[in-house]
This record gives structure tokens, C-alpha cells and sequence, in this order.
């Protein structure tokens, strides 16, 4: 693995798209890694699409924004458009079975295909699709450690959502088991 | 500036900012939204109210900078900030404060330009900063971060400087700094003492009256002002001076670039020498004061200059000054919002130390 | 029964007009932006002056206007639509101009420009998108953002003590004698939509008389930056918007004046 | 009763529901579907349209298109 | 006998006050702005608050106040004195501060700061010294210049159609609930000044109560900018001046506001 | 250029360069009251009236670069006039106009900065034209005339230059130029034939519709449009650079001073060859495009370049950036609206040729 | 009636006359003198002044010092 | 006599100082010769003074401001205390007799004193006080010509005062007069 791992989130504004990337960003922080955390702005944002790179890494870090990427979240269809090509060669791509008919095409790149709305909605609680997602992505990349990762989730939820957080958990650990389910042996 | 930290946070940069402000002790805050700075007064807004000090959403940049005017002529620690378009309808209002000697911190956030542009991060306002956007013969003290950690710190240092010149200070920043979140560590609050200085029109008890004014009807008396102003200047340019250097001592490229931007050719320093190109790095950390000193110095022994900037090559007259044809300056910018990749910067070099060298 | 099939013996009764262009809006859910965006682009239509109108757009939400509103448009700086539109008018005054601004534009930053081009009775129409908040950047409080209204930028809810009271800025510039014809508008449910649509008609019959300045503000909704449904905003027009900013005419021309 | 139908540009639709407010029938309602660009769009639920115009009159995205029976078909089928 | 024995048994009733400095005034023979800046520094001596009071002189004749009124002073960027006003209050609220400004700083260049100051209730003075006329720069038209007033750039007249209508800001600015007291005065004869003093120490009354703006203006001449004596501006300010801007109060506290 | 003059005159600079406007063909006029430019406001009151075109006292000079951008945008030939603080406001404008590539004329009648100054003639807003003001990175085109003759003619080629290439074009003088009266003798009017532009937005008539806008979301779009600008920049740097030299040929020394110091100049020149000094005179025209080469190929053969300014020095950086080295460059300024006399520029001479030459 | 008197800085004079027009008694004029400035300035040419103020008070260069006999004087007087 | 000739002209706003300069300088220009004339401007001119620059050359002008002049014509004891000191060496200095009570002191000037202010009242017109001054000056320094000094009157002289040419063509000749009668052999 290398030592520093850049990574691309990005769906439709509302799917938690932000936050995922500041609880990477605040775990390894918590680590003491290097970290960077680069929300896309402004009225962009207004098309309905939200995307953030959050860079973790042992050195220090050049530029928060890159436009290859070694992991890449993607939540909806026109992210996967606009993201697959991104993906640095033999890099890694999420992507979210619910919302995305198309899906990826490469071949140099690994690539997982996660049904973390479904599994959200069968969770009862549609809010947590992207703490699922999470919870795939860092099986397949332990960048940061749970116990960070739920550290960071104190930081980012507002005070008053507090008590989701054994909710949270829970979504982080399905993502993990479907990753065992569907890929176990794979890496 | 060495200074009791406290707390290691990871944050925005432009709350960063703001939180260093509130801790470096401001009294106001005066300014008007605009992307990608607006979190500065969202910040204060939200703070300030809890803690100290005075923060006042103006209706225009043209009323923040007045506002500012008149709280830094009353005395009190102030400052404003804008994006490129906000900060280009305050170049009046910067040309009076500078004549008139008030201390105060003015940051922009750099958006690409011209015109309304776009909101993503660039260095297009450099010369509007370092050589006067404003009318007449003036120079702002400019500090230039290149993390969120330095929007910090910057802040304390700025208000120093500042107060110590009785000049206003800017932090020309960008878009991407203001925006992204990094680990910050903040400096103690209430370890930048203020106290009001005696010119001040905090009314006039027990002494002259004081007046705040950058008038001078007489050409003879306005020379006076500027030749005062020049030497002050001078002062500063001999005095605080700040810049970064890595990799220099056997280069024989080095690379120029403040900002954001000189983290990336950090990165492209690294990736030449693994690939055996000599090549280093300068960073101006004062864009004025300018490091012309070191440059001046380097140009002599190395072979190129090669400046990086995110605009259509701003910075690199003033590096061309100081190499003063010693060496031959290149140039390679990025505009509108794009943001320079380590890898161009090193095809950057590599393209450059194949070329013959033609001393024209 | 196919719906194919139903329309074969139907007309068509409403339906986009051709002066807005294909592009899709970039406006969020809702938004009364491209409500009055469509209607005026419909006043444009049925006045066949569309080859005659030139719109100004300001810096705001609504800064791509000229990418929606097929005709000829010019795009100001923040606040300077009025002066644009002046421009424009002076060197162009047999065209039909008219300026769209946001609260934030209009009222803040372009205060002086508004005041002016009104009091110089401009012959134009100025359409102001009053939506109590700065949309574009995020949600900030605006002049008129009402009391208590909370906002990016009064977190607490906006305090007159420090931030000032609502800008009624419709209600004075009605005062200024350059202002020919002033109303307040809406256009969050049908019958509101009508009468903006209607009282645009007004405003370009009155420009093509040479009247002077006419004013339409629009109460309008921001979804986004009041941190609400599309409809929960209406509930929010009703109840808190329009007693504060109530709908109707504020200076109508002597009837014989027309 | 007039006689109406509504024809919705799903992909233009941005699920705001500011028509269904507006329509007195409740002919309209949201789907379960989401469009290309993620928003859960309007479809005409209920056959008692009556071409009323007023949910296409308040539609942001210019969404909808009305017709009505005309008076003459109208006139027909009565 | 001689003047010197004569004031032996007479006391002085009447005296340049101490809060103006000795220094020759600039302006031309007969100007309002001496008579206003008298006046003024009078009532900071009556009162005795000169070490308590910070002025902001504008950019127009009166640029050099700070050379004549004994007291603190900031000399404001053109139009922008009420924001530079609004910057010393914000952080010396305790203090009495107060704004002086042209019709051209106050009403043209100046119209946002001076509508959005008093819309935020800022708790300054302002002093609005209208004389329908650039008197600095040489006789230019104002947004305050009479219909028909010829100036060096109305030398025709000014037009209503071209040049819009003469702005009445006091008017306009006494709408505004930031406004807490808006006056109109004139210092040409002995009582009109007297009424003027009067309006001053109210002002300041209320503002160490905190009451919010309050608004002084002051209808003046300009013998210079009007081409006409000083003796032949008195009239001319009755005839003409009066009739448009017509003296008194526009907006009073309610009695027990006080 | 060349054009058939009719007409001598006796008047001052400020009226005889608003007479040109109109004999070019102005069709509106935007500006404010502001010293030592209000004569052309003035003048235009008072004879467009009586001629053609519109004028308009706007409320402030944010307002009239405002009206300017829509008149040009509309397809007007189009002007505003200010002098220093006033320019300083109009720098967000000036850069939109830029960026949405709109011709028009600018007028900075210079007076003594910073902040309010005074009223007297002075260039120090060279690095405000020629560098940029306002945010990002876009060019003026810059004339400097140095006599009531040239305040005319530049008039025309302003007009022409800016229409040529769709930029902004100002002609940067001082309060001297503005005041005095010389004699000029004037074009024709209805010399500079003016069709409306097919962008402009006239009413969308028989074709797609035009907009004017300088808003690009997309950085990659808004770098394109920067390199667009930037390639437009060069092609009017290689093609429309004017300067006038003066005894050069045989030169030691040469000075370069534009504006009305460069007549000083002249002046000291002939006062030095009467001394047996070998002294010449390079005066730029235009100051954006900068005569690089003509200073670049004199720095090779010459001693000393000798640098007059009414500021602190800043074409000064545009002169040494020219010589690179090659030969040192000297500065002489005067500041705050004083104006330098032949004998002060001799002394000067004097002292630098007396001193030994120190290639550093 | 009350007796008074004006003190007149003639270098600050610049004989604008509004005092003349002020002052009721018409005690004042102006003078045929001109001070260093340029200006006639005013003189009392007559000596009915009641010392009422009216010309000091609009005199806008503070160039009018006004005196009156004081009550217990003035009774003295009488 | 010098090719360049470098004129102030001082007094207070009214005695018709910027005009004495302009009808020199368009009397210059009637006679094909090089001319500039520079005011002092703007507010400074609050204070009730006024002054201006009148070059006349044979050779192109270069600067139009200078600070040491050939000739002075002073109407008023603050400009004479100001400029004296202006005048080179073997200069010309005109002064106002009327109201000028410290008269100059320099020995190494020419210096004529005329009363041209109470000639004009004697000639029952005020306002004619700088025409005779100026027939004084020209009468030294003839450096244009009686005809293009009428001629430029008109230019300068607004129509609506064109009946006063004749009156200030006899104050030129006043002027005139005055020099020869108080110093006609003494230049
Ligand atoms: C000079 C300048 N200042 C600030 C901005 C940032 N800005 C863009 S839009 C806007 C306000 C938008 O609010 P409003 O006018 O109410 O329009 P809305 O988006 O609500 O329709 C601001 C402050 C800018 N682009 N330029
Ligand atoms: C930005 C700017 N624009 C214009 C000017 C020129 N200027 C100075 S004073 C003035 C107007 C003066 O008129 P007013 O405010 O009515 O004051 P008055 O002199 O009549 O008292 C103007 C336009 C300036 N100094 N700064
Ligand atoms: S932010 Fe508000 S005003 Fe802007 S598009 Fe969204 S809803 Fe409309
Ligand atoms: S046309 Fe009328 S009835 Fe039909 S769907 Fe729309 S609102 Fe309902
Ligand atoms: S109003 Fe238009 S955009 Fe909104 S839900 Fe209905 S059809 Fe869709
Ligand atoms: S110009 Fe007018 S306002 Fe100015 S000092 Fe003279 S009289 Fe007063
Ligand atoms: S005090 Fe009164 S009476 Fe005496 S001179 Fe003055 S105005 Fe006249
Ligand atoms: S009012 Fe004052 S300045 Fe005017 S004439 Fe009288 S004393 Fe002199
Ligand atoms: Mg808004
Ligand atoms: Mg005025």
C-alpha cells in the first residue's frame, strides 16, 4: 500500500458525501497522520452534486487537489462518469449498487460494487448508506483504525445526533461484513 | 514566531483564520460574503458573540474597508476579508489606509479572474497586492500561507507587523487554502498584547487632538508623506524579509513559488531528485517585503529559475528583477481556478534542463 | 387509455415558452427564481418583443439568467445591474431593458446604484428577487432577511440591535418620483404567479410609453438557504414573509397616465 | 368536467412538489423513481386532470405541459 | 468715547468658542459649512463633551474640518464618512461620534452607507450639509441640485429627464426605523441658526441614550458654486432653496420617548 | 496616424481630449465630478447637447464604469474619465470589462496619491494601468500622451486600439496635461467610422442570441478563456508597441520617461549635449505594450539607462525587467504631485556619470 | 435700551456682508479698507448696537466678539 | 530678450489673473508661436488666490510648470511674498502699486511698480485694472504683437462682453503710457 492514499468521494449533495471524507480526515488525524480534507464549493454545488478529496498520508501533503486518485466513493451515476477515468491504474473504486445502472467499465483498476442504500433501507435507517460504504471501503483499505473512525464520527455528527452513534457503528461493521460476504478472499 | 500552542484541531482554513483572529485578540471584524472566504464571517458571527470583540456584516466591501478606516483610526485591532472581486472594489479604501497609516489585517482569498471568474483558488491578484491596485505610491505588508496551519499563525503575524508599521498587513490566500481542512495547532489566546496607540482618535483627553487624514493640499507636504512612507518601507524591506528554501544548497534548478503552489513544487522538488535532477526550492513567504536577496544570490550560481504560478505569470517579474539576467527565468502558471500538479512541474523542469542553455 | 392517445383530441394549453432556452436550470428544487424566470420569458413571448428586450443579470443565484432567457442579455457586477441597465437604456432607448436582481444585490451593495437609476426615473423595468437571504454564496442574511431569521451569518437570528431592520427598500424607493410604476409580487402559488405575470405586462407596456422606472419586487422562496422543503417554504411565505413584506400595488399610475 | 392531462418532463423535474401543492385535483404525485439526476420526479397519479394549468404555472422547471379537451371536442364527447 | 472703555463694564456675550481652532478657515466668503462648523463645536463646548467626540469630515469643502473643530477627527474616503463613522462607534460605543458630509458625499457616491447606516440604527450623528451643489470641485450638479438649476454640469438646466429629480434623502432616510430623529435647518439668518444649535443638542441627547441615528440636515449655500454674493444667496435660498427643502422636523421621538 | 486635421486651437488638455472624443465619434459618456478631470465631464455637458451622444453624471465612479460595461456591451463607442481615487473604485469594473472583452476608453487624469493626496499631476498609478488594478490577469491598453496635441490624437487610436482587439483601452495622464492649454489642432469629425459589433446585445434579431458575461464555472473553461485573453495580450505586445526616441544614436546615457516628464526629459537632454554629455531619450507611448525591445537593444550598447518618474518608481521595474542586467538602471522620481525640472534630471546625469561604473 | 458692542477680527473678516444683513440696527458696513487677505472687511459704523448677537451668530468665521453692558451696568446707566 | 519667456501671474480670484495669462497665450499662438499656459487649480483656490503659468517660446515647450520664472506680474501682497524669490536673475517683476504695501526688495531684478488698480478707477472702470497691467508688461517685454493681443481679447472675453474691447484696448495703451511715463528711458 502506499504511503499516502488520496481519495475521491462524490455523489448527489445529501447522500453524506462530506462527512465521509472529515471522518477519514479526522481518523487519521486522531493517528497522527497527515491529512487533508478538500470539499468541492460554492454554487457548483447547486447542480445537486457535492464531492470532497481527503488525502491521508505519512509525509507531508503537496496539494489537496489532484485529479488522479488511488480510491474512489462514488454515490451516483454522473460522479461515476465524471470519476471513473480518475482512478489511478491498479487504483480502487466504490460505488453504490442502488443509484448507479452503468457501472464501471475498467479493467486495470479493482473495483467493488456495494448495495449500501439497499442495505441501509433493509437497516431501517436510510441515513446511514454512507457509513456503510465506509465501512466497505476500509475493509479493503484499513487506512485508519475503528476506533478512529468512531472517534471522528464524535466530531463530525452535530451534538444533538449524538446518539446515532451506536447506529453508525453498526453501519460500519455491515459495510465490513459485506465485504467479507462478497470479496472475502479477493485482496 | 515562537508562541505557547495549545489544541491540535483539524479545520477549514478560513475558520482557521478566523479562530486565530478572535485569539490574537481583534476588536473588529467588518466584511461582506463572497466565495470562497465567506466562512471567515460565518465564523465571527458565530463566535464572536460568545467571546469578544465586534463583528458587523457591512452591505458592501466598500463599507467593510471604511469601517475598517475608521475602527483602526479609533485604535482597535481590525481587519476585513474579501475574495478577488470583493477585494478589487477596496482598493480605494486600501490606498487611504495605507496613506493614512492604520494598522489592520485585510485577507483575500484568491478566486480566478478577472471578472466575476470562477470561485475556484488562484494567485491572479499578486500584482493588485504586491504592487498597488490601489492609486498612488503605497505598499501592503503581504504574507502568503501555504497551509491551514499559516492561516493561523499568519494571522498573529500580520497584526505584528502591522501595528509595528503602522501599515495595513494582507494574507493573500486562495481559494483551495481557504476551503480544504487540515490539522491546526492555535496559539494561546491573548498572547498578542494591543494596547491603544497614542494617535488614536479615541477623543482628545489630556492631549492635542488627534486627526486621521491623508490629505495634503500642498505638493510639497504629499512629497514629504511619500518620501516617509518610502523609507518606511525601506525599513521593512530590510527587516522582515521571510522565505523557505529546500533543496537549494547544490541545485541547479530551483523552483519559485508561494502559496499553495510551493507545496506542490515541494513535491516535484522531491520527485526530480529521485529521478537525479539537482533541483530546490525558494518559497516566498513575504511577497513585500520580497526575497529578492536570496534570489539575487542563487541566480548566480544556478542554472534556471523556474517560477510556478496559478496565474498568467505575475510573481515572476519580481524574480526576474532579482536575477537581474543572471540566470535565465522560466515561467509556468496555471489560470481560472486549475490548480498545478507536482507531475506538470516536473515535465516543467525536465523539458527545461533539456533545453541547450542560451545565455541571450 | 394511453395518454398518447388522450392528447390526439386535446390542445395544448400551456406549456414552456419558446424565450427560454433548452438548458437545464441549475436552480435548486423549487426555487422561485425559475418561476420568474419562465413567466417573464412568457410576458417576453405573448409581447412578441423578443427581439427587442435586452436583460441584465446580476451576480446572485440568478447569475446564469442568460443562460436560461433566450435573449439578449448582459451579466453585471454584484449590485451594479441598474448601471448596466442605464447603459444599456441610454445609448439603446427604443429597446426594452430590464435589470433582475437578488436582495443582496439590489439592496446591499447595489443600494446606490438602485436609489439612483430609480430617481433618474431610468425607463426600465427593475425585477427584484426578494428572498430574504444571500442564496448564491450560502445562505447569509440579506437586508431583508426578517427579524429573528436565522442565517449563516446571524446564527442567533437576525438582532436589530446589530444588524439593522428588514430593508423595505420597495417601500422607498416608491417615494422617489422617477418611480413610475412599484408593486409587490409573488410567485408561489398560481394565482400569485398570474398577477406577476400581469403587472410584468404593466411594466413593458409603461416602458414603451417612456414612463420612467418601473419596480416589480417578487417575495420569493430559497429553499436551500432556509433549510427547508419546497414546501415547507410556502407555509413560510404565507406566514412570515408576507406580513412583513405584504403583496400588492405600492404606486399605480393616475389611470388616464396609461 | 373539462377534461385535462399533464405531460411531465421527468428529467427535468426536480421533485420540488410545488405542483402537487398547487393542484386541487391531486392528480399528481411523486414517484418512487429517481431520474439521471437523482431527484424522485412528478408523474400524473390520478385521472381527473382538468387542465387547470396551475401546477405547469408554478413549475420552476417548466416541467409540465397541459392540454385540454377543446371546447369543441369537449362539446363531443359530452 | 472709545470701544476699550465701553467694554470695561460690558461682558462678553458672544465668542468664537474654544473647541474651534485658531486656524484660518479656507472656505469662500459667506460659507454655510463656517457658520455649521460653529455652531457645532459650540454645542461639544456647551455640552462639554469636546474630549468624548470623534468627527469624520468628508471628501468636499468641508475635507479640512479636522483643521477648525478641536477635537478628534478622521477625514473619510468620499461618501464613506457614515461607514467610518459606523467603524469608530462599533468600537467606541461609548463615545459621541458623529458624521459631516455634502449633499454629493452624502447622497450620490455615498447613497449605500448613508441607507444602510441608518437602516442598522447606528447611534451616530449626521450631519447632512446640503447646498445643491459640488462645492469643491467647482460647481457641479448634485442629486440635491434644483430643477433648472444651471451648474457646471447642468449648464443648461437641470433636466429632469436626463438628470432625474432633485433627491430628497431626508425625505427618503426618515422612512428608515433605524432613523430615530430626522430634522431639517438652514443656518442663513440668526434664527434659523439658533433652531440649528437646538437640533444638534438633541442629537446628541439622544445619542447618549442610544436612541439610533439621528439626521441633521442643514440646507446651506454656496456663493462660489452658485455664482452669486453671499448676500444674494440669502435670497436665493428663500425663494428657492425653502420652497423645495422646506424647514423642520421629519421625524420626532414620541415625547416620552425621550 | 494619420488624419486630416482641420482647426487650430488654443485649450486645455482635458477639453481638447473630450473635443476628440466627440469628433471620434463618441456615442455616450459616464463619469463623476472628480479634480483635475472635471473639465471633460464638463465639457461634454455642455456640448453634447448641441452635438450628438449621450452624457450622464453618474452617482459615482462604480456607477459609471458600470454604465460603461452595458454601453459597450450594447455596442456603443463609449468613454468614462477619472482621476486616481476614482479610478481606484472602478477596478472591479475595469477588470469585468476585461474579462468580457468589451472596448472602451478609460481616462486616469493622475493626481498625487496615496489616499486622497492632492490634486497636483503625478504617474504614480502606472503599476494600477499596466499591471492591473483589478483581480486576475488582464491587460489595459495604456497611451501616454505628454501635450495637449497627443491628449487629442490618442483619443482616436484608443478608440481604434480597443475596437481592434475588444479590450479596454486607457490613456493615463496627469493633472498638468489635464490643466494647461496648448494648441491642438483636430481630426475631422466623423474620422473613425464605427459599425455595431455583431456581439453586442442590441436585441436578438435574425440571430442567436449574444450575452456578455465573464462568469465561467468550470475552471477548465475559465483557464481557456485566460489563455484566450493571454494570447490576445501578445499579438497586440507584438504589434502595437509606439515610442519615441531622441538623440539616441550615439547615447551614453538614456533616459526613459513617459508623459509629461519625457518633454522634462527632452529638455535635459539638450541641456546635457550642450554640456558635451552623451545623453538620449526614450519615450514610451505605449506603456502596455511596453517597448521592451528598443530598451533591450539599447541596454546592450549603452551605459546607463536614467529612469523619470512622477512616483516612487515603478516603470522603472518595466525598464530594468527590458535590460536584464545589461547595463544598470537609475531612478529619479518625484512624488506627491511635485514635477521634476530639466535641471534636477541634469544634476542627475551629472552625478550618475561621474560616478565609476560597477557592473554588481 | 440695552447697550452693547462688536469686536471685529478684521484679518479673519472676509466681507461676506451676511452680518450687515443680520444686524437690525444696521450698526455695521463695510469697510473701504481691504485686510491682508483681500477682503473689506466690516467695521461698527454705528453706534446703536444693542448687542443682540444676530451678527456674530451667523458671522461664519467667528469673526464677531459681542459685548453688552451687563443688567447692574445697564441699570447704573439708566 | 530670451527665446523662452516663463511668466507668473499672481493676485487674488477676481483680478482677472488666469485671464492676463491666457490672452498672452493665445496671443502667442496668433503669432505661430510656442505656448502653453498652466492655472493653479481646484480648491487651492479657495483661499482667494489665484495664479498662472504663461510660457512663450520660439522652440517647443517642455515643461509647463517651473518654479523660477523671467517674468512675474503680482497683484497682491500674499503672491508677492510667495513668488519674489521665483524671479531669475535679471528678471521682471510687475507689481500692483494699489495693493501691494511692502513692496519687493530684490537688487538684482527689474522691478516696475504700476497702479494699475486706481488708473482703472480713475478710467471709471474697475475691471480693467489687468489690461493695464498688461499694456505695461507688453510695453517691456514685447513679446506679442498689439494686434494679437486684440485678437486673443476676443477668444478670451466671453461674446456677451464684447463691447468692452474698446475700453480694454485703451487700458493696454494705459499700461503703455504709464511705462513711458514713469520709465521710458530707463530699460
Ligand atoms: C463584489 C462582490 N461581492 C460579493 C460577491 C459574492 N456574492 C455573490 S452573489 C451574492 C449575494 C447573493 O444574494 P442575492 O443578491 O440576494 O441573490 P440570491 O442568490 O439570493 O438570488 C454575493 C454576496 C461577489 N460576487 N462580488
Ligand atoms: C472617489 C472620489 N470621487 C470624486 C472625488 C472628487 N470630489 C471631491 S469633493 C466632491 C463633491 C463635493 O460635493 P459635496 O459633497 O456636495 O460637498 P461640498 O463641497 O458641496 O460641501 C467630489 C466629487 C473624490 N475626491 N473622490
Ligand atoms: S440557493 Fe436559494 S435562491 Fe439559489 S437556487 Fe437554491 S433555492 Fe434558489
Ligand atoms: S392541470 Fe390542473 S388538474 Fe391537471 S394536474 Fe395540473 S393542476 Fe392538477
Ligand atoms: S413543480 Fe415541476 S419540478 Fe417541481 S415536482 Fe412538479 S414537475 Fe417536478
Ligand atoms: S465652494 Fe461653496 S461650499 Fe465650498 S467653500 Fe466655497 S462657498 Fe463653501
Ligand atoms: S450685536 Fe446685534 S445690534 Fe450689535 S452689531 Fe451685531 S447684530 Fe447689530
Ligand atoms: S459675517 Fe463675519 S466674515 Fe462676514 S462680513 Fe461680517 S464679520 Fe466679516
Ligand atoms: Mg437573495
Ligand atoms: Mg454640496
Amino acid at each position: 500500500m502506499h504511503i499516502t492514499d488520496e481519495i475521491i468521494i462524490a455523489g448527489f449533495g445529501g447522500q453524506g458525501v462530506l462527512s465521509m471524507g472529515k471522518i477519514l480526515a479526522y481518523a487519521a488525524m486522531f493517528e497522527n497522520k497527515e491529512t487533508s480534507w478538500m470539499p468541492s464549493y460554492g454554487p457548483e454545488m447547486r447542480g445537486g452534486t457535492a464531492n470532497c478529496i481527503t488525502i491521508i498520508s505519512e509525509k507531508k501533503i503537496s496539494s489537496p487537489v489532484v485529479s488522479k486518485f488511488d480510491s474512489a466513493i462514488i454515490l451516483n451515476q454522473p460522479s461515476l462518469n465524471k470519476f471513473e477515468d480518475h482512478v489511478k491504474e491498479h487504483g480502487f473504486l466504490f460505488y453504490e449498487a442502488s443509484t448507479i445502472i452503468n457501472p464501471p467499465t475498467r479493467e486495470d483498476i479493482m473495483i467493488y460494487k456495494i448495495a449500501a442504500i439497499e442495505e441501509a433501507n433493509k437497516m431501517g435507517q436510510k441515513q446511514i448508506s454512507n457509513m456503510i460504504m465506509l465501512g466497505a471501503f476500509l475493509e479493503i483499505k484499513p487506512l485508519v483504525k475503528r476506533e478512529s473512525v468512531l472517534s471522528a464520527l464524535k466530531k463530525v455528527l452535530p451534538e444533538r445526533h449524538h446518539h446515532l452513534i451506536a447506529v453508525n457503528e453498526q453501519a460500519l461493521l455491515r459495510g465490513k461484513e459485506l465485504i467479507e460476504i462478497n470479496y472475502h478472499v479477493s485482496v | 514566531m515562537k508562541m505557547q500552542k495549545s489544541e491540535v484541531r483539524l479545520m477549514k482554513g478560513n475558520e482557521a483564520l478566523a479562530e486565530a483572529a478572535i485569539r490574537a485578540g481583534l476588536d473588529a471584524y467588518f466584511g461582506y460574503p463572497i466565495t470562497p472566504q465567506s466562512e471567515i464571517l460565518e465564523y465571527f458571527t458565530e463566535q464572536i458573540p460568545k467571546r469578544h470583540g465586534v463583528v458587523l456584516q457591512a452591505e458592501s466591501e466598500v463599507a467593510s474597508i471604511n469601517m475598517v478606516y475608521g475602527a483602526a483610526g479609533a485604535g482597535a485591532r481590525v481587519m476585513t476579508s474579501s475574495s478577488s472581486p470583493g477585494m478589487s472594489l477596496m482598493q480605494e479604501g486600501i490606498s487611504y489606509i495605507a496613506a493614512a497609516e492604520l494598522p489592520c489585517l485585510l485577507v483575500n482569498v484568491v478566486r480566478g479572474g478577472p471578472g466575476l471568474g470562477t470561485i475556484q483558488p488562484s494567485q491572479g491578484d499578486y500584482f493588485q497586492a504586491v504592487k498597488g491596485g490601489g492609486h498612488g505610491d503605497y505598499r501592503l505588508i503581504v504574507l502568503a500561507p501555504s497551509s491551514v496551519q499559516e492561516m493561523c499563525d499568519f494571522v498573529f503575524d500580520a497584526f505584528k507587523l502591522a501595528e509595528k508599521y503602522r501599515n495595513p498587513a494582507m494574507i493573500l490566500t486562495d481559494g483551495a487554502l481557504g476551503q480544504m481542512m487540515e490539522k491546526v495547532e492555535f496559539p494561546e489566546e491573548g498572547s498578542l498584547p494591543h494596547q491603544v496607540p497614542d494617535w488614536a482618535t479615541t477623543g482628545k483627553k489630556g492631549r492635542e487632538r488627534n486627526f486621521i487624514t491623508s490629505l495634503h493640499m500642498e505638493p510639497e507636504k504629499m512629497e514629504e508623506i511619500n518620501l516617509h512612507l518610502q523609507k518606511k518601507y525601506k525599513v521593512i524591506e530590510e527587516n522582515e524579509v521571510r522565505f523557505e528554501t529546500f533543496e537549494i544548497d547544490d541545485a541547479e534548478i530551483v523552483l519559485v513559488a508561494f502559496g499553495l503552489p510551493a507545496r506542490i513544487c515541494q513535491k516535484a522538488v522531491e520527485l526530480a531528485r529521485e529521478k537525479g535532477i539537482k533541483a530546490g526550492l525558494v518559497r516566498p513567504i513575504t511577497l513585500f517585503p520580497f526575497p529578492k536577496k536570496i534570489l539575487s544570490d542563487l541566480s548566480k550560481k544556478i542554472d534556471h529559475f523556474l517560477v510556478i504560478e496559478l496565474n498568467a505569470g505575475q510573481m515572476v517579474e519580481d524574480v526576474m528583477l532579482a536575477a537581474n539576467g543572471k540566470c535565465p527565468v522560466h515561467f509556468k502558471g496555471r489560470m481560472g481556478g486549475m490548480i498545478i500538479q507536482p507531475e506538470e512541474v516536473l515535465e516543467e523542469i525536465e523539458k527545461i534542463i533539456q533545453q541547450p542553455i542560451l545565455q541571450e | 387509455m394511453s395518454q398518447e392517445i388522450l392528447l390526439e383530441d386535446m390542445q395544448c394549453v400551456y406549456q414552456k415558452p419558446a424565450t427560454l432556452t433548452d438548458d437545464y436550470m441549475h436552480y435548486c428544487p423549487g426555487c422561485g427564481h425559475a418561476v420568474a424566470h419562465k413567466i417573464l420569458m412568457e410576458v417576453v413571448q405573448e409581447m412578441g418583443i423578443q427581439e427587442d428586450v435586452i436583460g441584465v443579470a446580476p451576480v446572485g443565484c440568478s447569475v446564469f439568467a442568460y443562460n436560461y432567457m433566450n435573449i439578449d442579455m448582459q451579466e453585471a457586477a454584484h449590485g451594479r445591474a441598474s448601471a448596466v441597465a442605464t447603459g444599456i437604456k441610454r445609448v439603446l432607448p427604443e429597446k426594452y431593458v430590464f435589470s433582475y436582481q437578488g436582495d443582496g444585490d439590489l439592496a446591499a451593495i447595489g443600494t446606490a446604484e438602485t436609489i439612483h437609476t430609480i430617481n433618474r426615473g431610468e425607463n426600465i423595468l427593475m425585477v427584484f428577487i426578494n428572498n430574504g437571504i444571500y442564496g448564491m454564496t450560502g445562505g447569509q442574511m440579506a437586508p431583508t432577511s426578517l427579524f429573528g431569521q436565522i442565517t449563516s451569518t446571524s446564527p442567533y437570528g437576525r438582532d436589530v440591535e446589530h444588524n439593522g431592520y428588514p430593508l423595505k427598500i420597495t417601500e422607498l424607493i416608491a417615494h422617489l418620483p422617477g418611480a413610475f410604476y412599484v408593486t409587490r409580487q409573488a410567485v408561489h402559488t398560481p394565482n400569485t404567479v398570474r398577477k406577476f405575470k400581469k403587472a410584468l405586462r404593466n411594466a413593458f407596456e409603461f416602458q414603451k410609453l417612456k414612463k420612467g422606472t418601473c419596480f416589480i419586487e417578487v417575495v420569493s422562496n430559497c429553499p436551500s438557504g432556509w433549510k427547508m422543503t419546497p414546501k415547507e417554504t410556502l407555509t413560510y411565505i404565507e406566514e412570515k414573509m408576507l406580513p412583513e413584506y405584504p403583496l400588492g400595488d405600492l404606486k399605480v399610475p393616475a389611470q388616464n397616465n396609461i | 368536467m373539462i377534461k385535462g392531462t399533464v405531460l411531465i418532463n421527468s428529467e427535468n423535474c426536480k421533485g420540488c412538489e410545488l405542483c402537487i401543492v398547487a393542484c386541487s385535483q391531486e392528480s399528481l404525485s411523486l414517484s418512487q423513481k429517481i431520474n439521471l439526476r437523482g431527484y424522485r420526479y412528478v408523474e400524473l397519479s390520478q385521472d381527473n386532470c382538468t387542465g387547470c394549468t396551475n401546477c405547469a404555472i408554478v413549475c420552476p422547471d417548466s416541467a409540465i405541459t397541459v392540454y385540454r379537451q377543446s371546447k369543441q371536442n369537449y362539446k363531443k364527447a359530452v
